[in-house]
């Protein structure tokens, strides 16, 4: 069982004791009707350490208070925890700077934020954004909404068979130089395909497009390093992180945060108000306008330092076994389609069965205690895309999912098709 | 491993999902109306075609779904060929309540016969994310009665 | 120390068990450089509750997962959760329909989601938005950006002297029929004014305006009902309401939502994805993109089912008591100067001392543990207004505040005189 | 009740707090910025007079502030008068190392009685959001030193 990354994986993944980090999950231990349950919709939303959830009991019981203009010691002590989360960030992204990290409420805000302030603000009409079939909706409805407010064009960029990015069509596509943004996914949340995001950049910079990527996925399975990276913009969601809901990550460079107009108005996000004139903050806290999420923050740094204690390489050593066996497994399944076969990719599995429409092999799955997703994964025009209007099933994994877990799937998926026989 | 599952996938309705009746375009119809499931991504077209009198004298449907929305939509055109538009109403109103809840206590005599040939769809009331998949067809029915001719209206089970 | 609402007040408030409700809020136990705190600073935000952070706790241990598209156990018993806050936040407003209530950020995210979709959307230009001196940043920026990037013009209300909305400049401002929306605070979270929105409401309405209101402050301290309000718009936000950082609420009509475009754009929010076109899920998901604040939204129902138990009311006459305390208490120290003197009034108290800036009080109050703000508290129209550019200090109340608080408050402001003397 | 404030709020602040030295506009200045913290709405004006050689022959300020980023300002109007534009520089960063750790253990020999005249304003460090208030000045001289002439600099000690 050790996976294609051959001596090194192993070692690493030697070291991931996965007996005691599924410990540390709380609702692992769960049964689910009966079941143990076997957890995987992580790619929607990951479970929560207990360290996370420590971390935030203990902002609330004891280091509680609004941030920032407090001169007191409670809003002194909430204000070094809100700031030094922004540290782990910068820190876990490798940023040069902490000021380059914007707190937002998740992914989703935080793409719209770029495609308000820097598409309405920075870019002129008659630019292109692109983007490609493979995008979640989050990195497509902001972009038609940035269209038809703003006579900004939407270029999709195709997916191969394979269900990875055709780079030829993205040379094509940005080949007139109108392109003025690429966003794209670091790692698709269907096929699991790790976009080759270091070559999509320099193709980009050479046409004179900056870069945002939707690092929702792939943040999560790998290290990624701003200063190796050199995009532009970079977002994440802090609930698929093992942390908190109501936190999201937008990572972009100073120099880009200071020629952006604000988004959200209001307080702590100015440094000077009038009736008739605003003046603002400067970066980040221009675009952290009101309240921001504290115990979000709090709880997004503790998963952070969970993650990063494990280790992101042991992470993705593990992950790579998983993928190797879990691709073995399916694809001996009798009528299984599954879609996309990148090269590069993560633990993320959609696939139909041929004779059950994936709601109902979901519901059968649940009932085994097997918790996967059915439909279209916020991701309709990759569907589309592949002729599965329908649908498919999903299976994502975390850094708490196992080998077990995985056969366990696989032959409940070949009891369903017995099942709709 | 799925026994338990046999209360919500009875014979009935996975025959029905595989081979669903009445399942064509009625290209004379006097009333069309289309249902979408955002949720799973359902989609169908309901077709009636009415008798001199209003009463329903012909039904089918067209779409893709799971075996829950696609038995259910069959049984529908089943059930409702003959009726009146106020008792295909009623029995809607009836078979949403089943779906829900799983029975129908004030469902009375009247339509009886109908109920009982629906009772297989009763067992998804114990899944809450699956109720929709159930009731899509009969909200776009009610979508149907309500239409102007030549008019499509559109319904969602969300 | 029977407050100015009389017998029934006295009655209520008897109910209220001051010493037991302080141990529901285990960050009052603590002690500061040394001292027990007392913390003033509810109006910035709140201390959370053990019933708040155990009903968090809870969700991320046995409930968890992501919403809505997950047709299993774990996710079926979220959403499930994630929609019961939302009726529990309807029957706490007296909303006529759950889905009149939109999960947000935050107030300040859910005032600029009506001044992005209806103030862009719906709004013409040429009509004007009224506000008053006295509101929050929050409720005074996103109309500043409204106004510069659609020309839609800014009014704003006169307040008087004892820190009222002065009636007869609205009454001025909205007579040329041009106002499309008055935009105010129903309290205020510097002065405490309680603003008469009963009679703002029919004035707007005569007027042919609509009315949101900024209920970020009033929502802690009253009973609010949407039905007998009579508004358009209403925000809180949960934080100040003893619930989790992260979450805020806009109230909207139906027929409103209806009208509104989609403000931010990804998952959960369509109905249908093309890459030419999308249509909208129907309200509220309308404007709920992405993944929203579920572990907040449980903990949000917790504090309402919180303060529900205890009555709004019971809770409203506590506070009365406080206020009338804190004014007899207050207005007796020599060279302090209050700002407002409204008749309807919550615990709200900005002031100055003649001898200390706010900044240098703020600190010494912090040495004998008590937590107050210093500054302008995100009124800085409204502190120039007052003449008081240097910002004032606030004390304001919780439902765990007692009077002996605010003796140790009152006493602290004598000896600070003497400091700086 | 306030007695460890003492460290803080040393007599000499006070004073300082309370009459300002060198607190005017300097008509014919050669250098001015505006400082502004956000955070507690304090400003100031700073002005510079510089000789000949280039050197600071006057400073002044005017603005409205805490007793500490009052004093502070005050203190460094009477700290720089005389000192050329380089070792007004280096005594900025050195206080900002001061006010922000409580001490400054490289900061040498070169400006000792300069810094030994700050001291009163290193008790602030303990107090990490008061610390601006003390580098306030201190930023808006670092400001007026990179004007140009007739240029108005705007500093932020946020
Ligand atoms: C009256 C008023 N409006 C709006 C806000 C903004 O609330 P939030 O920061 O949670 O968005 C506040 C609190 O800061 C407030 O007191
Ligand atoms: C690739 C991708 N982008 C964006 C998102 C949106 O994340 P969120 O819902 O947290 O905003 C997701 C997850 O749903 C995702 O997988």
């Amino acid at each position: 069982m050790v996976g294609g990354g051959g001596v090194n994986d192993a070692t690493l993944a030697s070291s991931f004791d996965i007996e005691r980090i599924r410990r540390d999950f709380p609702i692992l231990a769960q049964t689910v009707r009966g079941k143990p349950l076997v957890f995987l919709d992580s790619g929607a939303s990951a479970q929560k350490p207990r360290a996370v959830i420590d971390a935030m009991v203990r902002c609330m019981e004891e280091r509680y208070a609004n941030v920032h203009r407090g001169a007191y010691f409670l809003s002194e002590a909430a204000t070094e925890a809100y700031e030094a989360a922004r540290g782990a960030v910068a820190r876990f992204l490798n940023a040069a700077d902490p000021r380059e990290i914007v707190f937002t409420t998740n992914s989703t805000a935080a793409i719209n934020l770029v495609a308000h302030s820097w598409g309405r603000g920075v870019m002129q009409p008659g630019q292109a954004v692109l983007i490609s079939e493979l995008e979640h909706h989050a990195n497509i409805v902001p972009w038609q909404l940035l269209r038809d407010d703003k006579g900004i064009a939407l270029r999709v960029a195709r997916v191969t068979d394979s269900g990875e990015i055709d780079l030829d069509d993205v040379a094509a596509k940005l080949a007139d130089g109108k392109v003025g943004l690429v966003a794209m996914a670091h790692m698709s949340n269907v096929l699991g395909t790790v976009a080759p995001v270091e070559r999509i950049i320099r193709m980009a910079q050479a046409a004179g497009a900056k870069v945002l990527l939707d690092g929702s996925q792939a943040a999560v399975h790998r290290r990624v390093d701003m200063q190796a990276l050199g995009a532009d913009f970079y977002v994440f969601t802090g609930h698929k992180l093992y942390g908190p809901t109501g936190i999201g990550v937008l990572w972009a460079r100073l120099e880009h945060q200071e020629r952006m107009p604000p988004f959200l108005g209001g307080g702590d996000m100015i440094s000077m108000v009038t009736m008739e004139r605003s003046e603002w903050a400067p970066p980040p806290a221009k675009f952290e306008a009101g309240t921001p999420p504290i115990i979000e923050a709090v709880g997004l740094h503790a998963a952070i330092d969970y993650v990063s204690a494990i280790g992101m390489p042991a992470i993705e050593a593990h992950e790579r076994q998983l993928v190797d066996h879990a691709m073995r497994r399916l694809t001996d399944i009798d009528g299984l389609t599954l879609l996309g076969r990148a090269q590069d990719r993560g633990g993320v599995f959609a696939f139909a069965l041929d004779n059950a429409h994936p709601h109902d092999l979901a519901t059968l799955l649940d009932r085994a205690g097997i918790a996967v997703r059915a439909g279209r994964h916020c991701a309709e025009p990759l569907h589309s895309r592949f002729g599965v209007e329908g649908g498919t099933v999903r299976a994502s994994f975390g850094l708490y999912t196992t080998a077990q877990e995985v056969d366990f799937l696989a032959e409940a998926l070949t009891k369903a098709r017995e099942f709709f026989a | 491993m799925f026994d338990d599952l046999r209360d919500l996938y009875q014979e009935v309705i996975l025959d029905h999902g595989r081979k669903p009746r009445n399942f064509r375009r009625l290209e004379d119809a006097d009333r069309v109306a289309r249902g979408d499931n955002p949720m799973c991504g359902d989609r169908l077209e309901l077709f009636l075609k009415l008798a001199p009198d209003g009463s329903i004298a012909d039904a089918a449907f067209q779409g893709r779904g799971c075996a829950i929305s696609t038995a259910s939509a069959s049984l529908l055109t089943e059930t409702v060929k003959g009726k009146s538009q106020e008792a295909a109403h009623a029995l809607s109103d009836q078979f949403r309540t089943l779906a829900m809840t799983g029975a129908c206590p004030e469902c009375g005599a009247t339509l009886a016969d109908e109920m009982e040939r629906l009772q297989p769809l009763s067992g998804v009331h114990e899944f809450p994310s699956r109720v929709k998949c159930a009731t899509l067809a009969w909200h776009t029915l009610n979508a149907a009665l309500d239409a102007a001719p030549g008019q499509i209206k559109e319904a969602s089970s969300e």
